[in-house]
Protein backbone atom coordinates (compact mmCIF):
# COMPACT_ATOMS: atom_id res chain seq x y z
CA UNK A 1 0.00 0.00 0.00
CA UNK A 2 1.49 3.25 -0.55
CA UNK A 3 0.17 6.38 2.23
CA UNK A 4 -0.97 9.69 1.36
CA UNK A 5 -1.16 13.14 2.89
CA UNK A 6 -2.70 15.96 2.13
CA UNK A 7 -1.83 19.12 4.11
CA UNK A 8 -3.02 22.40 5.21
CA UNK A 9 -5.22 24.48 2.75
CA UNK A 10 -5.37 21.24 0.34
CA UNK A 11 -6.31 18.84 3.35
CA UNK A 12 -9.63 21.54 3.45
CA UNK A 13 -10.43 21.61 0.25
CA UNK A 14 -10.74 17.82 0.31
CA UNK A 15 -12.00 17.21 3.36
CA UNK A 16 -9.33 14.16 3.86
CA UNK A 17 -5.94 13.94 5.58
CA UNK A 18 -4.89 10.86 5.08
CA UNK A 19 -5.86 7.46 3.01
CA UNK A 20 -4.37 4.49 1.27
CA UNK A 21 -3.99 3.53 -2.29
CA UNK A 22 -2.69 -0.07 -3.67
CA UNK A 23 0.65 0.50 -5.49
CA UNK A 24 -1.19 -1.46 -8.45
CA UNK A 25 -2.75 1.94 -9.01
CA UNK A 26 -0.29 4.47 -8.31
CA UNK A 27 3.30 3.23 -9.96
CA UNK A 28 4.21 6.40 -10.58
CA UNK A 29 3.22 10.26 -8.90
CA UNK A 30 1.59 10.95 -11.96
CA UNK A 31 -0.41 7.45 -11.93
CA UNK A 32 -1.94 8.34 -8.20
CA UNK A 33 -3.05 11.80 -9.16
CA UNK A 34 -4.83 10.39 -11.85
CA UNK A 35 -6.13 7.78 -9.41
CA UNK A 36 -7.03 9.83 -7.20
CA UNK A 37 -8.92 12.73 -9.22
CA UNK A 38 -10.60 9.90 -11.13
CA UNK A 39 -12.09 8.04 -7.66
CA UNK A 40 -12.75 11.95 -6.53
CA UNK A 41 -13.83 13.88 -9.38
CA UNK A 42 -14.61 16.94 -6.98
CA UNK A 43 -10.66 16.94 -6.00
CA UNK A 44 -10.07 17.33 -9.77
CA UNK A 45 -9.64 21.17 -8.91
CA UNK A 46 -7.44 21.06 -6.04
CA UNK A 47 -4.87 18.59 -7.12
CA UNK A 48 -4.92 20.02 -10.60
CA UNK A 49 -3.46 23.14 -9.29
CA UNK A 50 0.02 23.58 -10.56
CA UNK A 51 1.37 25.17 -7.31
CA UNK A 52 1.07 22.04 -5.01
CA UNK A 53 4.25 20.63 -4.24
CA UNK A 54 4.33 16.79 -3.74
CA UNK A 55 6.82 14.74 -1.46
CA UNK A 56 7.82 10.98 -1.58
CA UNK A 57 9.31 9.90 1.76
CA UNK A 58 9.61 13.65 3.29
CA UNK A 59 11.29 14.58 0.09
CA UNK A 60 10.39 16.84 -2.70
CA UNK A 61 9.80 14.94 -5.78
CA UNK A 62 8.81 15.42 -9.06
CA UNK A 63 5.85 14.30 -10.54
CA UNK A 64 7.91 11.48 -12.62
CA UNK A 65 8.92 9.55 -9.56
CA UNK A 66 8.32 6.14 -9.11
CA UNK A 67 6.26 4.95 -6.57
CA UNK A 68 6.68 1.54 -4.42
CA UNK A 69 4.86 -0.62 -1.70
CA UNK A 70 5.37 1.42 1.70
CA UNK A 71 5.92 4.84 0.46
CA UNK A 72 4.79 7.81 1.76
CA UNK A 73 3.23 10.42 -0.66
CA UNK A 74 2.05 14.33 0.80
CA UNK A 75 0.58 16.71 -1.36
CA UNK A 76 0.95 20.52 -0.15
CA UNK A 77 0.37 23.74 -1.11
CA UNK A 78 3.58 26.04 -1.16
CA UNK A 79 4.96 26.41 1.91
CA UNK A 80 4.58 29.65 4.68
CA UNK A 81 6.32 29.32 8.00
CA UNK A 82 8.99 31.20 9.34
CA UNK B 1 19.73 21.17 17.07
CA UNK B 2 15.88 21.55 15.13
CA UNK B 3 12.91 21.62 17.86
CA UNK B 4 9.67 22.17 16.65
CA UNK B 5 7.57 22.88 19.58
CA UNK B 6 4.33 24.58 21.16
CA UNK B 7 5.97 25.89 23.52
CA UNK B 8 7.47 29.45 23.75
CA UNK B 9 11.59 30.03 23.53
CA UNK B 10 13.63 31.88 25.41
CA UNK B 11 16.30 34.53 23.43
CA UNK B 12 18.41 34.76 26.42
CA UNK B 13 18.69 31.13 26.85
CA UNK B 14 19.30 30.01 23.51
CA UNK B 15 22.00 32.56 22.99
CA UNK B 16 24.05 31.27 26.24
CA UNK B 17 23.85 27.96 24.93
CA UNK B 18 24.51 28.62 21.83
CA UNK B 19 28.31 30.75 23.30
CA UNK B 20 29.32 28.30 26.81
CA UNK B 21 32.38 27.35 26.88
CA UNK B 22 33.20 28.09 23.15
CA UNK B 23 36.10 30.94 23.11
CA UNK B 24 36.17 30.23 19.28
CA UNK B 25 33.04 32.07 18.69
CA UNK B 26 33.63 35.75 17.35
CA UNK B 27 30.37 35.95 16.49
CA UNK B 28 27.09 35.17 17.33
CA UNK B 29 23.60 36.10 15.11
CA UNK B 30 20.02 35.67 16.48
CA UNK B 31 16.94 36.13 14.44
CA UNK B 32 13.19 35.98 15.86
CA UNK B 33 10.34 35.81 13.80
CA UNK B 34 7.20 37.08 15.67
CA UNK B 35 2.99 37.18 15.02
CA UNK B 36 2.98 40.49 13.96
CA UNK B 37 -0.45 43.14 13.65
CA UNK B 38 -0.12 44.25 9.92
CA UNK B 39 0.16 41.10 7.58
CA UNK B 40 -0.58 42.47 3.44
CA UNK B 41 -3.16 45.09 5.10
CA UNK B 42 -5.05 42.49 7.00
CA UNK B 43 -5.55 43.02 10.53
CA UNK B 44 -3.81 40.07 12.07
CA UNK B 45 -5.24 38.84 15.36
CA UNK B 46 -3.21 35.46 15.44
CA UNK B 47 -2.06 32.60 13.48
CA UNK B 48 -2.16 28.77 13.96
CA UNK B 49 0.62 27.20 12.17
CA UNK B 50 0.81 23.45 10.90
CA UNK B 51 3.47 21.14 9.71
CA UNK B 52 4.17 18.14 8.31
CA UNK B 53 6.15 16.39 11.62
CA UNK B 54 9.27 14.21 10.22
CA UNK B 55 9.59 16.01 7.02
CA UNK B 56 9.59 19.14 8.71
CA UNK B 57 12.99 18.19 10.92
CA UNK B 58 14.53 15.94 7.40
CA UNK B 59 14.15 19.15 5.48
CA UNK B 60 15.93 21.62 8.14
CA UNK B 61 18.52 18.86 8.45
CA UNK B 62 19.36 19.45 4.92
CA UNK B 63 19.38 23.14 5.24
CA UNK B 64 21.87 23.14 7.61
CA UNK B 65 24.08 20.58 6.07
CA UNK B 66 24.03 22.90 2.77
CA UNK B 67 24.82 25.94 5.22
CA UNK B 68 27.88 24.38 6.74
CA UNK B 69 29.29 23.44 3.61
CA UNK B 70 28.89 27.56 2.41
CA UNK B 71 29.98 28.77 5.43
CA UNK B 72 31.75 28.22 8.46
CA UNK B 73 29.61 27.24 11.45
CA UNK B 74 30.21 26.56 14.82
CA UNK B 75 27.24 26.26 16.87
CA UNK B 76 23.65 26.54 15.19
CA UNK B 77 19.80 26.41 16.89
CA UNK B 78 16.71 25.98 15.12
CA UNK B 79 13.29 26.45 16.72
CA UNK B 80 9.88 26.43 15.14
CA UNK B 81 6.68 26.52 17.30
CA UNK B 82 3.54 25.30 15.79
CA UNK B 83 -0.48 25.35 17.39
CA UNK B 84 -2.24 28.81 17.94
CA UNK B 85 -0.07 31.46 18.15
CA UNK B 86 -0.87 34.95 18.78
CA UNK B 87 -0.42 38.76 18.30
CA UNK B 88 3.13 39.25 19.56
CA UNK B 89 4.61 35.52 19.83
CA UNK B 90 7.72 33.83 19.08
CA UNK B 91 7.59 32.11 15.66
CA UNK B 92 10.95 30.94 14.86
CA UNK B 93 14.17 31.44 16.29
CA UNK B 94 17.72 30.91 14.04
CA UNK B 95 20.53 30.98 15.89
CA UNK B 96 24.43 31.02 14.19
CA UNK B 97 27.81 31.35 16.01
CA UNK B 98 31.09 31.75 13.91
CA UNK B 99 34.44 32.63 14.09
CA UNK B 100 33.71 35.80 11.96
CA UNK B 101 30.41 37.89 11.41
CA UNK B 102 29.86 37.22 7.47
CA UNK B 103 29.46 33.54 8.12
CA UNK B 104 27.23 34.42 11.37
CA UNK B 105 24.74 36.95 9.53
CA UNK B 106 25.06 35.11 5.88
CA UNK B 107 24.26 31.50 7.17
CA UNK B 108 21.54 32.54 9.43
CA UNK B 109 19.41 34.68 6.96
CA UNK B 110 20.47 31.96 4.36
CA UNK B 111 18.87 29.23 7.06
CA UNK B 112 15.64 31.73 7.09
CA UNK B 113 15.40 32.42 3.23
CA UNK B 114 15.41 28.47 2.89
CA UNK B 115 12.79 27.87 6.31
CA UNK B 116 10.52 30.28 4.50
CA UNK B 117 10.49 28.24 1.16
CA UNK B 118 11.42 24.48 1.99
CA UNK B 119 10.32 23.37 5.36
CA UNK B 120 6.76 22.26 5.21
CA UNK B 121 5.25 24.54 7.73
CA UNK B 122 1.47 26.59 6.98
CA UNK B 123 0.25 29.61 8.18
CA UNK B 124 -3.34 30.19 8.96
CA UNK B 125 -4.11 33.53 9.89
CA UNK B 126 -6.75 34.81 12.24
CA UNK B 127 -8.19 38.16 11.80
CA UNK B 128 -11.34 39.91 12.71
CA UNK B 129 -13.47 38.45 9.13
CA UNK B 130 -12.21 34.67 9.79
CA UNK B 131 -9.33 32.73 9.39
CA UNK B 132 -7.25 32.47 5.97
CA UNK B 133 -4.59 30.74 4.59
CA UNK B 134 -1.45 32.31 3.83
CA UNK B 135 -0.33 32.55 0.25
CA UNK B 136 3.23 31.94 -0.33
CA UNK B 137 5.25 35.35 -1.00
CA UNK B 138 6.91 35.77 -4.36
CA UNK B 139 9.66 37.82 -2.76
CA UNK B 140 10.46 34.83 -0.20
CA UNK B 141 10.83 32.49 -3.86
CA UNK B 142 13.80 35.55 -5.15
CA UNK B 143 15.06 36.14 -1.25
CA UNK B 144 15.70 32.19 -1.74
CA UNK B 145 16.90 31.98 -5.23
CA UNK B 146 19.69 34.95 -4.30
CA UNK B 147 21.72 32.00 -2.66
CA UNK B 148 21.54 29.48 -5.91
CA UNK C 1 19.64 53.94 22.19
CA UNK C 2 23.67 54.07 21.76
CA UNK C 3 25.45 52.76 24.81
CA UNK C 4 29.73 52.59 25.71
CA UNK C 5 30.56 50.54 28.76
CA UNK C 6 32.72 48.72 31.18
CA UNK C 7 29.42 46.39 32.01
CA UNK C 8 28.86 43.43 30.09
CA UNK C 9 25.13 43.18 28.75
CA UNK C 10 22.24 40.86 28.59
CA UNK C 11 21.04 39.54 25.23
CA UNK C 12 17.83 38.18 26.66
CA UNK C 13 17.35 41.98 28.23
CA UNK C 14 18.03 43.63 25.00
CA UNK C 15 15.63 41.18 22.82
CA UNK C 16 12.69 42.20 25.65
CA UNK C 17 13.54 45.72 24.97
CA UNK C 18 13.83 45.68 21.43
CA UNK C 19 10.02 43.87 21.30
CA UNK C 20 8.16 45.29 24.65
CA UNK C 21 4.90 46.03 23.48
CA UNK C 22 5.09 46.18 19.64
CA UNK C 23 3.30 44.06 17.65
CA UNK C 24 4.75 45.10 14.56
CA UNK C 25 8.08 43.99 14.88
CA UNK C 26 7.80 40.46 12.67
CA UNK C 27 11.93 40.02 12.75
CA UNK C 28 14.57 40.88 15.00
CA UNK C 29 17.86 40.26 14.43
CA UNK C 30 20.97 40.43 16.91
CA UNK C 31 24.63 40.52 16.52
CA UNK C 32 26.79 39.87 19.29
CA UNK C 33 30.42 40.36 18.63
CA UNK C 34 33.36 38.53 21.04
CA UNK C 35 36.79 38.27 22.40
CA UNK C 36 37.71 34.70 20.64
CA UNK C 37 40.76 32.58 21.44
CA UNK C 38 42.47 32.65 17.57
CA UNK C 39 42.77 36.00 16.04
CA UNK C 40 44.99 35.66 12.57
CA UNK C 41 46.94 32.82 14.31
CA UNK C 42 47.58 35.01 17.83
CA UNK C 43 47.05 33.36 20.56
CA UNK C 44 44.45 36.05 22.12
CA UNK C 45 44.12 36.17 25.87
CA UNK C 46 42.26 39.48 26.04
CA UNK C 47 41.72 43.21 24.49
CA UNK C 48 42.05 46.51 25.85
CA UNK C 49 39.53 48.30 23.89
CA UNK C 50 39.98 52.32 23.78
CA UNK C 51 37.56 54.50 21.92
CA UNK C 52 37.68 58.43 21.76
CA UNK C 53 34.68 59.53 24.10
CA UNK C 54 31.96 61.68 21.99
CA UNK C 55 33.08 61.22 18.76
CA UNK C 56 32.00 57.49 19.37
CA UNK C 57 28.46 57.80 19.99
CA UNK C 58 28.24 60.76 16.86
CA UNK C 59 29.82 58.44 14.51
CA UNK C 60 27.04 55.37 15.89
CA UNK C 61 24.23 58.12 15.56
CA UNK C 62 25.29 59.06 12.11
CA UNK C 63 25.59 55.13 11.05
CA UNK C 64 21.99 54.65 12.38
CA UNK C 65 20.51 57.35 10.86
CA UNK C 66 21.88 56.16 7.19
CA UNK C 67 20.69 52.79 8.14
CA UNK C 68 17.20 54.18 9.26
CA UNK C 69 17.48 56.19 5.49
CA UNK C 70 17.95 52.74 3.59
CA UNK C 71 15.64 50.14 5.80
CA UNK C 72 12.46 50.30 7.73
CA UNK C 73 13.65 50.14 11.42
CA UNK C 74 11.41 49.68 14.28
CA UNK C 75 13.68 49.85 17.18
CA UNK C 76 17.53 49.60 17.17
CA UNK C 77 19.79 49.21 20.39
CA UNK C 78 24.15 49.47 19.88
CA UNK C 79 26.07 48.31 22.69
CA UNK C 80 29.86 48.79 22.74
CA UNK C 81 32.39 47.36 25.51
CA UNK C 82 35.61 48.94 26.68
CA UNK C 83 38.17 48.67 29.05
CA UNK C 84 40.06 45.02 29.81
CA UNK C 85 37.72 42.38 28.16
CA UNK C 86 39.29 38.40 28.35
CA UNK C 87 39.07 35.81 26.40
CA UNK C 88 34.55 34.71 25.36
CA UNK C 89 33.43 38.27 26.84
CA UNK C 90 30.97 39.94 24.82
CA UNK C 91 32.15 42.88 23.24
CA UNK C 92 29.27 44.34 21.01
CA UNK C 93 25.75 43.94 20.49
CA UNK C 94 23.93 45.35 17.66
CA UNK C 95 20.12 44.48 17.89
CA UNK C 96 17.41 45.16 14.87
CA UNK C 97 13.68 45.23 14.84
CA UNK C 98 11.81 45.28 11.81
CA UNK C 99 8.45 44.74 10.38
CA UNK C 100 10.09 42.16 7.64
CA UNK C 101 13.62 40.14 7.76
CA UNK C 102 15.44 41.51 5.04
CA UNK C 103 15.42 44.53 6.85
CA UNK C 104 16.23 43.38 10.24
CA UNK C 105 19.31 41.21 8.64
CA UNK C 106 20.40 43.39 6.48
CA UNK C 107 20.26 47.03 8.76
CA UNK C 108 22.38 44.98 11.46
CA UNK C 109 24.98 44.03 9.23
CA UNK C 110 25.40 47.34 7.63
CA UNK C 111 25.26 48.83 11.15
CA UNK C 112 28.07 46.24 11.96
CA UNK C 113 29.65 46.99 9.28
CA UNK C 114 29.82 50.35 9.16
CA UNK C 115 30.74 50.21 13.07
CA UNK C 116 33.69 48.42 12.38
CA UNK C 117 35.22 50.78 9.90
CA UNK C 118 33.72 54.31 10.77
CA UNK C 119 33.36 54.52 14.75
CA UNK C 120 36.53 55.41 16.51
CA UNK C 121 37.75 52.35 18.68
CA UNK C 122 40.76 50.57 18.66
CA UNK C 123 42.15 47.47 20.40
CA UNK C 124 44.95 46.30 21.89
CA UNK C 125 45.43 42.50 21.66
CA UNK C 126 47.01 40.70 24.99
CA UNK C 127 48.70 37.69 24.23
CA UNK C 128 51.25 35.57 25.61
CA UNK C 129 53.98 37.30 23.98
CA UNK C 130 52.88 40.62 25.34
CA UNK C 131 50.06 43.06 23.69
CA UNK C 132 49.86 44.43 20.31
CA UNK C 133 47.34 47.02 18.74
CA UNK C 134 45.09 45.46 15.90
CA UNK C 135 45.81 45.95 12.42
CA UNK C 136 42.53 47.36 10.48
CA UNK C 137 41.51 44.89 7.82
CA UNK C 138 40.98 45.37 4.41
CA UNK C 139 38.45 42.60 4.64
CA UNK C 140 36.19 45.00 6.64
CA UNK C 141 36.81 48.08 4.28
CA UNK C 142 35.47 46.00 1.74
CA UNK C 143 32.50 44.48 3.88
CA UNK C 144 31.73 48.00 4.22
CA UNK C 145 32.42 49.01 0.56
CA UNK C 146 29.43 47.17 -0.37
CA UNK C 147 26.88 49.48 0.75
CA UNK C 148 27.95 52.06 -1.14
CA UNK D 1 43.73 77.54 20.99
CA UNK D 2 43.07 74.50 19.10
CA UNK D 3 42.85 71.19 21.06
CA UNK D 4 44.72 68.31 19.57
CA UNK D 5 44.13 64.46 20.45
CA UNK D 6 45.76 61.40 19.77
CA UNK D 7 44.49 58.07 20.30
CA UNK D 8 45.74 54.35 20.30
CA UNK D 9 48.84 53.16 18.76
CA UNK D 10 49.58 56.82 17.97
CA UNK D 11 49.14 57.62 21.21
CA UNK D 12 51.51 55.59 22.47
CA UNK D 13 54.19 55.94 19.54
CA UNK D 14 54.10 60.27 20.34
CA UNK D 15 53.90 59.69 24.34
CA UNK D 16 51.68 62.27 24.16
CA UNK D 17 47.60 62.27 24.30
CA UNK D 18 46.92 65.98 23.82
CA UNK D 19 47.80 69.33 23.39
CA UNK D 20 46.90 72.87 22.43
CA UNK D 21 48.02 74.77 19.40
CA UNK D 22 47.73 78.60 19.06
CA UNK D 23 45.16 78.93 15.89
CA UNK D 24 47.74 81.30 14.19
CA UNK D 25 50.12 77.91 13.59
CA UNK D 26 47.47 76.22 12.02
CA UNK D 27 44.63 77.72 9.87
CA UNK D 28 44.07 74.45 8.04
CA UNK D 29 44.98 70.76 8.75
CA UNK D 30 47.60 70.63 6.61
CA UNK D 31 49.40 73.80 8.45
CA UNK D 32 48.83 72.18 11.95
CA UNK D 33 50.41 68.84 10.94
CA UNK D 34 53.49 70.59 9.53
CA UNK D 35 53.54 72.64 12.53
CA UNK D 36 53.60 69.41 14.60
CA UNK D 37 55.75 68.05 12.67
CA UNK D 38 58.59 70.94 12.46
CA UNK D 39 58.09 71.04 16.80
CA UNK D 40 58.52 67.22 16.80
CA UNK D 41 60.75 66.10 14.71
CA UNK D 42 60.55 62.70 16.13
CA UNK D 43 56.95 62.38 15.91
CA UNK D 44 56.87 63.10 11.66
CA UNK D 45 57.57 58.93 11.18
CA UNK D 46 54.10 58.75 12.81
CA UNK D 47 52.15 61.65 11.67
CA UNK D 48 53.44 61.24 7.73
CA UNK D 49 51.35 57.61 7.88
CA UNK D 50 49.34 57.66 5.37
CA UNK D 51 46.18 55.48 6.72
CA UNK D 52 46.05 57.82 9.97
CA UNK D 53 42.34 59.41 10.03
CA UNK D 54 41.80 63.64 11.27
CA UNK D 55 38.54 64.41 12.69
CA UNK D 56 37.65 67.90 13.25
CA UNK D 57 35.24 68.48 16.16
CA UNK D 58 34.77 64.70 15.55
CA UNK D 59 33.50 64.31 11.82
CA UNK D 60 36.49 62.50 9.96
CA UNK D 61 37.74 65.42 7.53
CA UNK D 62 40.35 65.62 4.70
CA UNK D 63 43.63 67.61 5.15
CA UNK D 64 42.40 70.70 3.59
CA UNK D 65 39.72 71.52 6.28
CA UNK D 66 40.12 75.10 7.37
CA UNK D 67 40.45 75.40 11.44
CA UNK D 68 39.12 77.77 13.88
CA UNK D 69 39.70 78.70 17.72
CA UNK D 70 38.01 76.19 20.18
CA UNK D 71 38.19 73.31 17.20
CA UNK D 72 38.69 69.60 18.68
CA UNK D 73 40.78 67.94 16.59
CA UNK D 74 42.10 64.58 16.45
CA UNK D 75 44.95 62.06 15.08
CA UNK D 76 44.17 58.44 15.47
CA UNK D 77 44.77 54.96 13.31
CA UNK D 78 42.54 53.18 11.57
CA UNK D 79 39.60 52.03 13.60
CA UNK D 80 38.95 48.17 14.92
CA UNK D 81 36.05 48.49 17.05
CA UNK D 82 33.25 46.03 16.91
Amino acid sequence: MIKVLFFAQLREQLQCAELSVAESDAQTLAQLHEYLTGQHPLWAEFLNNEKLLMAVNQTIVKVSQVLQSGDEVAFFPPVTGG
Amino acid sequence: MISIQQNDFNVGDEYAALVANDTAAGAVVTFVGRVRDLNLAREVQGLQLEHYPGMTEKSLQEIVAQAQSRWKILRWRIIHRIGNLYLGDNIVFVGVSSAHREDAFHSAEFLMDYLKTRAPFWKKELTADGSVWLDSQEKDQQAMQRWE
